[in-house]
């Protein structure tokens, strides 16, 4: 799960971290009204699910509350790689001398969490970790001792000789760190971190991202979804159990299992077709899903044809069927439908089906071939 | 002949009393896994199924009836303390079939089970099969046949499907392993590939990959540097977009990193014959066996 | 440092323990009226820092308030191991189905924290171990990991079969080792813990010793100090960096380091002599801490005579010499003092000393025997 | 020849511009020891007394110098924090002069010190000191004389006592080392002892213990089933109450754990002479080698 930058800066702010105010407005009169009580110049940003920000014009300096309202107003609304601009976060602009990226996140290869810092802030990390890695000096952190304080103050001498400055922060890093563990982040990073002239060391933006396997437990970092930036059918999706992604073909995939269902999205290309999405129905047989399954796919009006593909391993394919057949009952589905079930029961299964209108089959090429050939109108 | 598991293998079953534990415990003592223990505390001196004796502690279970590996079905919330348990208990192999494991839960899980010498198979896996020997986990047994090819795959029912085109096609498995879809898990590809490549009843390998991480790409130089046996894979996710988590929580492009583009080029650069579809990897193995 | 029960009861309540309520009197009357808020039988407990409080009196079952005035009258004042009792625990009784014992204490064999469970409760765990051990059962913390879920499960179900106890017997141990770390402990003990008939668990008595050297980074737990518990002496001694404690012998010894403390007390008694305390003052030379070490031993009365040995390593003799004259010049002492010296400039030293007129040796057994004479009389 | 340290050995002082590590740097270079860096987080660039140079971080220092050991001599609240540090930077030997660290700090800190692989002498210990060779910490460098003896004591001052009574004895000795009064400490008797045994120039080894504990007796056992060079003993505290904590955290009689009487019982047993008074140990001693 994704967090806006406002609050993963009040992450940050519960675990001691200094970071500057900052308040978050929906309406250009609000904006306005924050920047009047800071007073002075303030910092527009959007705040939405999608890096690049300041290249779409997303991030904007205001030299009063009027202009404030103006930038709010011209960043309220605005498309950020398909995502609208909901809330900006309006806060005072900072007196920068130096600006440096600190980031954590999960690294699979090392099978623990890597601290990244370099003096080279602001900018992209990935990019300056292609083009020039010897500026990121980098920590593998052992889970079973947590961050020791000589490693976090060695990643903070990386990043400034001055002692007041390398203390202060040693002392951040060491909290993004409590912050990233206690909000059961996979990524956290302040870009920039800035130190002022007068030689404060600060968090300016934050970025936050969850383990969504840990959010049952931490349901104050759940209560940060946003819901209205997120799809609405992949909210339904999330709602009813199922591992939905809507992509921009027109064959509806509605699969048992992760890999399958990739593995089906890429066959449905290889035969010519464009996948409309991803969807994992998990082992499941139960009815109310796969009606939940046919009203996602249903309501992208792109899809022209559904395909079903289960392999019946421990589910037994009969049953799959009768969930089919339960659900179609319940719900009207125009679209055309091609269904392939193999494995356990599968002869039953079909027969289940024939009788019940549905094409069905048993070969995982031959149901995709079908799918998209019903999807481009060349079959009937 | 297989991996991990053999015929002395004796299971002890964490959350035996549970939906998910108890219909795989009989799945399992039907395809004749030796399963000696279960475990649910609070239910211990109960007896499952008026054959297996349930108790309280993994130690326990071990202590009594010598299991030398375990499987996993408790709730997410509670698998790593399981794996834990487990773990300390002494038994040499965990399966953890749990989905939805806290990643950071794994972080400390995984030195303590390298600390305890065992080896820990998963989480979010199918768990393995050996045909005709025994299985631990969810891979459903009537879809595999005792042969030579070693299957080893991020994938469920992804696997099933290779298997079944398999079986169909009258090639059987040596072993079949479901290594999980997690971003952390106990064994790796690399870790299987060594265990086929000594193993004297594997006479080739279909390794099934997916978008996210580096795993595969680290596979395949293992092979290209370390295998005599033939090797033939597959990734799913060609079609998947960036930053989305496709289902399992380790099938993600993070930036440009962990197509399956650059897999499949790792795969061909290291001579491992790629699939295209699911269907051809019959073709590629029986060629090479 | 020691705390006492009703301390340990608040930092057990802190970290979720069930522990009944409680309330602290010093005066009957303030039992009778606690008493009399809960209702019915209560139970009215000293609160020293001595084990063995039952046996020597200190805890009694009162039937109602008044009788909770009349036990705490007979309880407050009691002298229990040389400790006069100033203030007593009143607590509702509780109905006891089963007692069992939990503790966790700092090993120095393991280099671990070990938990210690037995279902045998509200005993003496010493006298257990010792008949017999097979009723304890241990487990050793690796600090790395902490105490993992199904290690404090496995205890709990060697306390109690019943699920529903064991899961709260579990939740309470964990509960304890995050006090005992939190609180800097090197021992914290539940004993009893019981089960109600109810099928509760909870904590009635609760006892930790703190880390000395915790302290400076437990603000909160230093607060708990009970200075009206402490001897005077060992007070004073403590707020001057010095390190005594008083013993029932005549000779007065003043030594720079605990090894050698130890070894001149030893000496005394090897002599014939006995010690009057153990007094560390450390490798410092200043004045003022030989002039409060002077104060803390002349204020024993049953000291005769006071001895000084110091080894002169890093410290030079002739600067603690100094120390020593400038501290008899601002404090008359009027017992006989013997001063041994060895070491970096000995000679020095000693001839300061004899110039201010003080016996000055260099010979660790000699200054003991003149120490021991002196105290006896037997010897000018 | 010494033990743990030797003519090669190179050291990094942690706290070098402090109070203690200042004094303490120029009184172990005035003995000859290789001071090779020091470390004061913020003061590196800087040059101490003009011959050692300072880092921010112990890792910097033994990239440049490489030092082989760290002493350390910072206060109580950093000194487990230093531990960490010099055991991350791959020094193999690191005495912890530091008094008073909480006992809670040392629970992590030891097993980290010990998976890097390095030795850790202390903390709230005098150091060590051979005779002619070196000294790390604060022992007196003027009261040793090289000779035969291995002097091994978790006191400070009661050692340097030994020592001092030995040299004016005209008994010299081979390494003598103060492994500290804390309740858990990196280096016991048994690592010292099996050193002196292995030690060519050791000829007996003074052993001085005091009350708390049962690292005395364990010591005792390794002794008598391990040690071929005759020993002698000591322990301070005989007068000593039951229950209180005599000025070292570790010296407390708890409940009836941890006597004189009882250690010097387990010496015995074990065939180490046990001295009554320490002057008696210079007699126990030249008559054994």
């Amino acid at each position: 799960m994704n967090i806006h930058e406002y609050q993963a800066r009040e992450i940050l702010r519960a675990h001691g971290v200094p970071v500057p105010p900052g308040e978050v407005a929906t309406t250009p009169e609000e904006a306005e009204r924050i920047a009047a009580g800071y007073g002075g110049m303030v910092v527009v940003k959007a705040q939405v699910h999608a890096g690049g920000r300041g290249k779409a014009g997303g991030v904007k300096l205001a030299d009063d509350a009027a202009d404030a309202r103006e930038k709010a107003d011209a960043i309220l609304g605005l498309e950020i790689k398909g995502l609208t601009v909901e809330k900006v976060l309006v806060a005072p602009a900072e007196d920068i001398a130096t600006e440096a990226y600190l980031g954590i996140v999960m690294d699979r290869g090392s099978q623990s969490d890597v601290i990244m810092v370099s003096s080279e802030g602001g900018i992209d990390i990935e990019e300056v970790a292609a083009t020039h890695p010897e500026a990121i000096r980098k920590l593998a952190v052992d889970a079973r001792y947590g961050l020791l304080p000589h490693q976090a103050s060695a990643l903070a001498y990386a990043l400034y000789s001055d002692a007041k400055l390398a203390r202060q922060a040693a002392r951040i890093i060491s909290q993004l760190y409590e912050a990233y563990r206690a909000a059961g982040c996979t990524l956290a990073e302040i870009n920039p971190l800035i130190s002022t002239p007068a030689g404060e060391v600060k968090a300016i933006d934050a970025k936050m991202n969850i383990d969504d396997n840990a959010l049952f437990r931490l349901p104050n970092v759940e209560a940060m979804r946003d819901e209205a930036a997120e799809d609405p059918a992949e909210r339904k999706a999330r709602e009813a159990g199922l591992s939905y992604i809507q992509l921009d073909g027109d064959v509806g995939c509605c699969v048992n299992g992760a890999g399958l269902a990739m593995a089906t999205m890429d066959l449905v290309k290889y035969y010519g077709g464009e996948p409309a999405n991803f969807l994992d129905i998990g082992g499941s047989s139960n009815p109310d899903k796969v009606v939940t399954a046919f009203e996602i796919m249903t309501s992208d009006t792109k899809v022209k044809s559904i395909l079903f593909n289960i392999f019946g391993g421990i589910t037994r394919c009969d049953d799959v069927a009768n969930g089919i057949v339960e659900a179609t009952r319940r719900i009207v589905v125009e679209l055309p439908i091609a269904i392939r079930l193999t494995g356990t029961n599968e002869e039953l299964a079909v027969d289940i089906l024939k009788e019940n209108g549905f094409e069905a089959m048993t070969d995982m090429d031959e149901v995709v071939k079908r799918a998209v050939a019903m999807a481009a109108g060349t079959s009937s | 002949m297989s991996i991990f598991i053999d015929g002395n293998t004796s299971l002890v079953v964490q959350g035996i009393t549970g939906r998910d534990g108890s219909f795989h415990t009989r799945q399992m003592i039907e395809y004749g896994t030796k399963v000696v223990a279960g475990v649910t505390p609070g239910k211990g001196g109960q007896v499952f199924d008026e054959s297996v004796p349930v108790f309280d502690t993994v130690a326990e279970a071990v202590e009594k009836t010598g299991a030398s590996a375990s499987a996993i079905y408790v709730p997410a919330a509670f698998a790593s303390s399981a794996i834990f348990e487990a773990a300390d208990a002494g038994v040499d192999l965990i399966v953890c079939i749990t989905e939805g494991v806290p990643v950071g839960d794994m972080m400390t899980a995984l030195p303590y089970v390298r600390e305890k010498g065992a080896r820990l198979i998963g989480p979010n896996c199918p768990g393995l099969i050996a045909p005709g020997i025994g299985k631990i986990g969810i891979l459903p047994g009537q879809i595999v046949t005792p042969g030579p090819v070693g299957i080893v795959s991020r994938s469920g029912t992804l696997t099933y499907e290779v298997i079944f085109q398999l079986t169909r096609h009258g090639i059987g498995q040596s072993t079949c392993i479901g290594i999980g879809g997690d971003p952390l898990i106990g064994t790796d590809f690399v870790d299987c590939l060594r265990a086929f490549e000594e193993d004297p009843s594997t006479g080739a390998v279909a390794m099934i990959g997916e978008i996210g991480g580096t795993d595969e790409q680290v596979a395949a130089e293992f092979v290209r540097d370390h295998m005599s046996k033939p090797v033939v894979g597959f990734i799913a996710g060609q079609t998947a977009p960036p930053g989305r988590r496709m289902g399992h929580a380790g099938a993600i492009i993070s930036g440009s990193e962990g197509t399956a583009a650059e897999k499949m080029s790792a795969f061909r650069e290291c001579d491992i014959a790629v699939a295209e579809r699911p269907a051809d990897l019959v073709g590629l193995i029986e060629s090479r066996l």
